[in-house]
């Protein structure tokens, strides 16, 4: 087998100076009745060319998004990034290293990740950022029990305009910890009364901007009602180029920012592995979950980086743990810091125009198909369309036509019929005019 | 040479990225748009480049050395599973496309199920979770859903001592209080212990928490025993897959009586750590514990696998507790992972767990008569738990020990864990190493120990002395933390200096 | 523009310090009436996303070889290559290196150099072997060259199986030279008298085996014959693989062997870059071409790698060199490396055969199709057919129906008439039995 | 550590590729089949990749730093290249299938033909050579062959001393004569002296090979006059390309008066050098020289470019000299060089090149008060040379010094070419490095001077120091050369120690 270097001669000579007859009696202790005599029920081994083959074929079944007209988001975007990064991060140094738990000899993970952090912090406008959480709606999650902890309280309450999913990720923690949680009906538009939940029992509000519907929403206000109740406000975001044009929530009085990093750096892959970005304030960060890279010195003086806050972690705190969570999303972390670092303020700040005036276009176009209306006021890279027919079928009756048009809301709210007609579509800098008009046109000949 | 950060050569106006400013922008923000800048520096395409690449040379990897972490299972990365998992029909499409393009998707998570479930004795498979901790917050999560829906609320979980710390905290998070049992002399949970927690708090028990293969490197003979007891009193049998590598193909913890278990698919099934992740922790649950699946789940039909998203779409008996993560789980986990299972087959998984084993015990027995056994010259599994006794009255310590092997060109052993011996070196070599990297090893560990008990104390109090740090100050960085980089005060300049 | 650190006010700077007032006055020594006003009549920069979809449209207008049935050899060869090759030449360390003339910091390159060399001697079951040639073509030029300069004559003689392209370049260069080449007619079964060709003012004889058409040549005699006439016998493959199981060229008296490595390690892109393979017996090592690595020690003892016999070389010997060549093809070595070691002889062994018995199946069926004749007796992985019809034509017709059928020898001879009708096909271990079982049906219905 | 060789570590019965034994094998093999065995070890696929990892990291790399070497233009090498010339379109082609399934492939030629031809101001191109060596071969090839169609031969070739060693070796390759010309006190040829030297051969003069800009880094700033000169007396005017890089996009060879030129992919227009090849040298040719282009070309029709591979092909007024190589030249390199191309587009290639030439003055600033300019302190191109007078009486040589900049973190300049100048050290920055990077190496050189002024000699003496290997002994590798690895002798053994 290719990857196993011990050949039978091999294995015959050790098993004789370990002084065993045979590998079965390193495994004695398996209760006999349970130890397997023959093979599992499953294909014998396979050479490159057949893996490659049988991958393929099931690669083939799935239309690349690339491929076609692709408008897609609603919490993962399409976005062009670099060659060099995807180089990068397959470099044997940083793909095939563990965890920086020896910075003697994992100083480039480490410095990446205080620089990953550094960035973080600066696009969020926050203190100190950790060195990244699974994906946006873990991290989610683990803002709400954060806020928890810091607060002393256990009732969120999560804006109309979260993500779903999102949602749903909160929701099943806190109910299995017996938490509260007071989610508001789903707001399109960013105009539901979010303000007159707020109470001296609340522990964070948690709010999505741009919203899942493509909505900005005014942070502001929120905060301050927040923290006249001694509640944090936590706010999300799942599109992070938005931040080049967008007021960052830092500077709208954010206590917690957590969002998805998957757009910077990082593929769309079905949904996974992406990175989370979490965010807060200098007096929480001993509440913070998750790994933090800090810098410090050698025995020679020389500057250096290290984990560091461990006493807030699983594997030092064990039961007492600020969280259960231990792997981090390095790699993706690493993505998004080259993606980052080629980008720079001027390149980010160019793309998230090239983004806004992109679905400024689509905008225009889709809302002058008959019966089509746009629901947003100010939105960044996406937006709601209301559609005269049920937007699930619309959908897919474009797909039929090549073109991935976007997120039917009744895909992740299937629940309530009022959204059924609604579609969340996307266009960022991958997208052409002719994609463009494309999309319009099908779309005017579905629904006509 | 030292490589300064983004931050100290990157400048705001500089990219390494070419966009053309729209041609028309008329924005449509509302009152929302930025007021201040960002501060982001960037690079040139050639600086980032340079930068990215010295960083990484600063790296240890198991693509440059033998990297005997024990419990992290460092072994061979192919590179095949990279290349598929970024085939355009796996990396390029969207988590919410619609689902008639993206069928392919839907079958391989459906294959890798079968997989999993098929190696593990299983009923019933939860992909999402996004790394191994957080599988095992889906069983736990899967065990709490059925005890309520079984009218039941036990609020006790018994964890050994010797377990990974993500299992009490995962409990605690739960809101479960977390009892301890103790292990027998040779290092294996006593049955009579588990029993004994039983019968203390009886009724009030909800799951034992258990790792398998254990993190003495020692497989639980009384595994079934314990299932057994943990049956009896409608407790659940959560298991920690962290050691699933040793016996793939061997046994099936399914057999064995267990409810629950995550598989860390970069420990078993080698997708890369990537330096601290992505991973990736499937949950694979009894017939007991299979209603209670999360959303997403894979539903088989004959017409093939369908991805069910939300409640709308269960049919009868399908209860998920919830939702793990938005979308689908690690998808580029799950390419890899699938790779490497269809190229070992069932035969290869096997021999993979064989020689892993076989690695292990040739390690053991190159090194007993030098270090100490705590359980003593007994066959130990994938990997081999040594104490601190060994150097006792050398001044050295295992950390010390640790660092010096830094110098000889390895990675250090996983140190003091487990917490249940002193000063515990814990080494798992792999199935990925040949016997002349292991004679190696082996010749150098020896080596580093008859220096050490000839008092050559400096040799390891000092190190490492060849890595591109000397031992670097992690009380100083946790006492004030810097954890973000922020300008050097400008120096005090006198008038003259001003241009 | 993203590859240039220079800012604007970097170059201000820099002008400023060394003091011309503008960048045209560095160029100064231009003849002003040759120097550029304006732009050259060339497109603007474009950015990633757009030279990927200006080149991608490229690429899609091409049929990839692995893309349907694929029988296409005669001098280049789909193999499969494991994915850990195509990642190893990619490390920055190998990739964005010079020519290794400063070892202390290049022994990366050099010790695989060594090891290719030693892989190509063994190979062959030769004495020595250069660091690679430019391909199999050019080194074919350049063993001649070297035989003439070994026996100071000037006449080659070609057998008529030698790939036609490989002879149009030993012409070429001989031509230019006024040397003489003797060329066979072609010689599809291998059945030429080519002995009765040497004769004493023969400088070397050229013979390809397997050959062309896919023939296996018995060398031993032409070795003989050569020899007792004072002629070198220069022994040529194209298809390296054929060495794990077919006798080699030095174990039949060869003096020079050339090959091309392509199959190992290297895609087909087109055509190249490919890699050539050079080796000899020791007594001639001073009068080959080429880069040689050599073992040495350092000035601390240790082993190390340099460069050696430079004084053959162009750099040094200017025009009393043994060839104007200066690059190798280093990363194509490199591949070939890797790809062999990761075969090792067991593999390597196990892959010919598989090609092997893979081109006696195809040969069966295409056998069976009525009027196809296959000329050779015996033959590795590919073989001549000769077609009821224009061999051009059917290729044409396979290709509308999907299936990419070997090379029609008039391809490459077309003032041969006689060779009109020629087909020359190769199956290696990328081929199923599907494959095949699809050539020969649609075979049978071209020619029906 | 020390990696040895795959031979010392690797096994004949190892393979790092699985692959199962063909189901039947009926050899029809003739006599033919092989009858010894090869010894070829192999490794399993996690040896092989420590194994070349870790040789890797003994290279040095335009990734990880600056390359100054003069004249060989060591640019960054942009990644999107390599992934454009493995899209399967273009990376897994078979030069021989089918015209009609690699229309994209033909027209890509045509298109880098027309960026070549259009930057240079030629006629026709010439895109299969191999390398820039064969390049040269190509174009005094062609102007042979044109020679010939006019029914002259001559014999001579003017070749000044400051040429490439491959000019001499070309034209020696084909018979000609060389006839060094010289050159004036500031470094660039004498048109006086071309002309004196065609007085000398009247009407043997075949052509004269010029590098422009030369290798002393200067532009031959009488070009326009020494073409006229060459014109005169009917011989051809070739231009080694090597340094074109320094002048794209700020004019053109073809409005200089030459008439064939080859071009280093590789150099000016970044694919990867790759530890030595595979390069790449089209050649772009007058109108003059147009019809004798070698097959395989590109003929632009109505109804698109058609390849022309054949002599059967041809139409009245092709009169090609033959052929260079098999099939159709370095796709791979041209895909590369083309995206390069159109990722600069016309303003960014001509901002490379004012770039380059901007950092080589920049650092010559830097530098000329402390080391030695031989030709004044005069602007350069796009690189600086420097001879070793500033080093008189420290006893430290170009070479010294040279290795001294291992230790420092930098490759060394080119050394000792050209050979015009005595000790040359020939510095080539290029546009990839930053003003940072350039600042840090000027302080690096300037304190090397001083140290070697200082007469700190032993710095310079027995360096590298700090290197994976210390200075290696080039005489004794070609003395007795050691090209291929064999097995070591056994040692002689005792009776006793057999077993």
């Amino acid at each position: 087998m290719r990857y196993l270097p011990l050949t039978d001669t091999d294995r015959a000579d050790m098993l004789a100076r370990i002084g065993v007859g045979s590998i079965d009696e390193l495994f004695a202790d398996i209760p006999e009745a349970a130890r397997l005599k023959g093979l599992v029920d499953l294909p014998r081994r396979k050479g490159e060319l057949e893996v490659e083959r049988h991958l393929s074929r099931l690669a083939a079944k799935n239309v690349a998004a690339g491929s076609v007209p692709f408008f897609v988001g609603a919490g993962a975007y399409r976005h062009h990034v670099p060659a060099t990064v995807d180089h990068l991060i397959q470099r044997s140094e940083f793909l095939t290293s563990y965890t920086p738990y020896q910075p003697e000899i994992t100083q480039g993970t480490l410095q990446y990740l205080f620089e990953f952090q550094t960035q973080v912090a600066r696009l969020t406008a926050m203190d100190v950022a950790n060195a990244s959480m699974y994906d946006g709606s873990t991290g989610t999650g683990e803002a709400v029990l954060m806020a928890h902890r810091v607060t002393r309280r256990t009732k969120a309450v999560l804006s109309g305009g979260l993500h779903p999913q999102y949602r749903a990720v909160v929701e099943g923690l806190s109910g299995m910890a017996d938490d509260t949680v007071v989610a508001l009906p789903a707001d399109p538009t960013g105009t539901e009364d979010i303000l007159s939940r707020i109470d001296d029992d609340t522990s964070c509000v948690v709010v999505q901007s741009p919203s899942f519907y493509g909505q900005l929403i005014d942070l502001k206000p929120i905060a301050e009602k927040a923290h006249a109740h001694g509640a944090l406000l936590i706010a999300v975001f799942t599109e992070v180029v938005s931040l080049g044009l967008i007021e960052p929530p830092g500077a709208q009085g954010a206590d917690i920012v957590v969002g998805e990093g998957q757009s910077l750096g990082n593929g769309l892959t079905f949904g996974g592995p992406y990175v989370g970005l979490f965010a807060t304030r200098q007096k929480y960060v001993r509440q913070m979950p998750g790994r933090l890279c800090g810098e410090t010195v050698d025995a020679e003086g020389r500057r250096g980086f290290v984990l560091t806050l461990s006493t807030r972690e699983q594997h030092i705190r064990r039961e007492k743990a600020t969280s259960n969570i231990c792997t981090n999303s390095g790699l993706c972390a690493l993505a998004f810091t080259i993606h980052m670092t080629l980008l720079g303020e001027a390149g980010l700040t160019r793309l998230a125009r090239i983004n806004h005036a992109n679905a400024v276009k689509l905008k225009k176009l889709l809302a002058a198909v008959p019966g089509v209306e746009v629901l947003n006021s100010a939105f960044f890279n996406e937006f709601a369309v209301a559609l005269p027919k049920v937007a699930d079928h619309v959908v897919e009756a474009l797909a039929d036509r090549g073109i991935l048009a976007g997120v039917p809301v009744s895909r992740l709210e299937p629940r309530n019929k009022d959204l059924a007609n609604l579609l969340v579509v996307a266009s960022t800098e991958i997208n052409t005019d002719e994609d463009r008009a494309a999309f319009a046109a099908a779309l005017r000949e579905v629904l006509a | 040479m030292e490589e300064p950060l983004i931050f100290e050569i990157g400048r705001t106006d500089t990219t390494g990225v070419d966009l053309d400013e729209p041609a028309e922008f008329a924005p449509e923000l509302g009152a929302h748009a930025r007021s201040a800048p960002i501060g982001l520096p960037g690079l040139a395409e050639p600086e980032a480049m340079r930068h990215y690449v010295r960083l990484s040379r600063n790296n240890y990897a198991i693509d440059s050395g033998l990297y005997p972490l024990g419990s992290c299972t460092m072994k061979h990365n192919p590179r095949l599973n990279e290349k598929m998992a970024r085939l355009p029909g796996f990396g390029d499409i969207h988590p919410l496309q619609p689902l008639s393009t993206v069928r392919g998707a839907v079958e391989l998570l459906a294959e890798l199920g079968d997989w999993l479930m098929e190696l593990t004795g299983t009923a019933a498979i939860a992909l999402s979770p996004k790394a191994g901790a957080h599988g095992e917050l889906c069983g736990m999560m899967a065990i709490k859903a059925a005890h309520t829906a079984a009218g039941r609320d036990p609020k006790i979980v018994l964890v050994p001592d010797s377990a990974h710390g993500t299992n009490p905290a995962t409990a605690a998070l739960l809101g479960y209080r977390v009892v301890a049992v103790d292990a027998r002399d040779d290092g294996t949970v006593d049955v009579a212990a588990v029993r004994a927690a039983i019968a203390a708090h009886a009724g009030d028990v909800a799951a034992i928490m258990l790792t398998n293969p254990n993190t003495c490197g020692l497989f639980e003979r009384d595994i079934v025993a314990i299932a057994e007891a943990i049956h009896a009193t409608d407790a659940y049998f959560y298991c920690d897959g962290a050691n699933f590598n040793a016996i793939v193909g061997k046994a099936r913890p399914g057999d064995l009586g267990i409810d629950a278990m995550h598989i860390n698919l970069h420990k078993t099934f080698s997708t890369p750590h990537g330096g601290g992740g992505p991973g990736s922790g499937p949950v694979v649950l009894s017939q007991r514990l299979a209603p209670f699946s999360p959303l997403p789940f894979v539903r088989k039909t004959a017409d093939g696998p369908v991805l069910v998203e939300t409640e709308a779409g269960l049919e009868p008996g399908e209860r998920p507790f919830g939702r793990m993560t938005a979308f689908h789980g690690q998808m580029g986990m799950f390419v890899r992972a699938l790779a490497y299972m269809l190229s070992h087959g069932a035969d290869g998984l096997k021999q993979a767990s064989e020689d892993a084993v076989l690695n292990a015990n040739y390690v053991r027995v190159g090194l007993q008569d030098l270090m100490s056994l705590p359980f003593g010259e007994r066959p130990c599994m994938h990997e081999v738990l040594f104490d601190d006794t060994f150097l006792k009255d050398t001044g050295v310590t295992t950390l010390d020990f640790a660092k010096a092997m830094i110098d000889e060109g390895y990675h250090p052993m996983t140190m003091y864990f487990p917490l249940v011996v002193h000063g515990a070196m814990l080494i798992e070599p792999t199935e990925s190493e040949s016997r002349a990297a292991l004679d190696l090893f082996v010749a150098t560990l020896r080596d580093l120990v008859m220096s050490a008990k000839r008092g050559e104390t400096e040799r390891f109090t000092g190190a490492p002395y060849l890595a591109p740090r000397r031992r670097l100050d992690e009380t100083r960085a946790a006492r004030a933390p810097v954890l973000t980089w922020t300008p050097p005060a400008p120096a005090e300049v006198s008038p003259q200096a001003v241009e």
